[in-house]
């Protein structure tokens, strides 16, 4: 079961975690992404480029799910405007066994950070800036390289 | 063709998205670009440096040197942040 | 902060992981183990040794803290009868950013199944049998020697 | 010396505690073993191949050569499954 959703709501971990545990997985994996608020950030905003991002969101649940065998892949990632603690992104993976799905869920939080078209801009009271891409995620991803 | 542009590029040029009919020495998303500076100040200032610049044709990324063909949509954008 | 819970109690995992997101946090990872009910398993049961496993999952928990700087590490392992489905045990970590979340969530997990005093009973019908400890998870641990 | 026993081990012993006085010449934990294989038929089934077991002393997981000093709880139980 592969489930991607890129929506302004707010991301619901019970909800998306309770449903990815199908007949057969031994093991879920998660990762979270929350709104950092110890470096003086007000609000952060998510843009992103309709279409392309679910399209991308789902070809690399479809690696992940191939690579590892997984039971289950989701990829739920918010848009729009956020407060410092909330989660701007939520991925998880299910198999039959933990090494799977512990994997697969680092693969897919490290190629959504280059792949995916998303870009943040920071709020820190009036000042408003984007946030530049970082090398060390791009060194992330391509430890995935096959 | 369709163009869109996002993040700082968007915001610079001051629209999210145009359509436009380059001439046909335009043939790369390079030459796209470059064509683009001469469109106005803004869209000068947002493409001014290449190197800064991502690209996807008809929502798959792309180098910037990539032949445009029958492109029908072209977005611009800086590296991407998500996650 | 640290929380480790051994209980008999169902573990409701929105709960356990929206407690574990403090300011500074970026990312939070966390491993699942759910009971497969694929292999003809009708019950698991889990027994333990009170004090000692308590003692165990702390002193694991204050290691990845130590070793990977992380703003909070939560365990919460189920003891007793479960059903297929149900969730044994949660591992949780939050760090500023997701390469230390996710390494110390995959090095509780690993030592977990080494070092704390757990056994498990499948019934399968009126069958019963306790499970083996399994070789590949001596060597899973054993990736994180210092 | 309180003594702890979890599992098959348990099962097959038939009580989870029991309090033993082990003689002098009982010094680590597999010295206690054997001497516990002596106290019945249960103990001796239970704890027939060493190979299988493992320990605790005071909480503390320990190889089966370590010295018992003045350990107040030993537990002895299968290799352990959680997780």
């Amino acid at each position: 079961m592969i489930r991607v959703s890129v929506d302004t709501a707010p991301i619901d971990v019970g909800i998306e975690l309770a449903g990815i545990a199908e007949s057969g997985a031994g093991g879920i994996a998660s990762f979270i992404g929350v709104v950092r608020g110890d470096d003086g950030v007000t609000c952060l905003e998510l843009e992103h480029y309709p279409g392309m991002t679910e399209a991308v969101l789902c070809d690399l649940a479809e690696q992940a799910m191939a690579r590892w065998g997984l039971v289950s892949a989701v990829v739920v990632h918010r848009v729009g405007p956020m407060d410092p603690g909330e989660r701007i992104v939520l991925v998880a993976t299910a198999a039959a066994h933990r090494g799977a799905a512990l994997e697969a869920c680092a693969f897919l939080i490290d190629r959504l950070k280059t792949d995916a078209p998303f870009w943040k801009r920071e709020h820190r009271g009036r000042a408003v800036s984007w946030v530049d891409a970082r090398e060390s995620d791009g060194q992330a991803a391509a430890r995935w390289a096959v | 063709m369709r163009l869109l542009y996002f993040a700082w590029v968007r915001e610079t040029i001051g629209v999210g998205e145009e359509d436009v009919q380059p001439p046909e020495a335009v043939r790369t998303v390079a030459d796209l670009i470059d064509w683009l500076r001469g469109c106005s100040d803004a869209h000068a200032a947002a493409l001014a440096d290449m190197t800064r610049l991502r690209a996807a044709v008809d929502q798959k990324f792309v180098a910037l040197d990539t032949q445009l063909g029958a492109a029908r949509e072209v977005a611009i954008f800086p590296p991407v942040t998500g996650g």
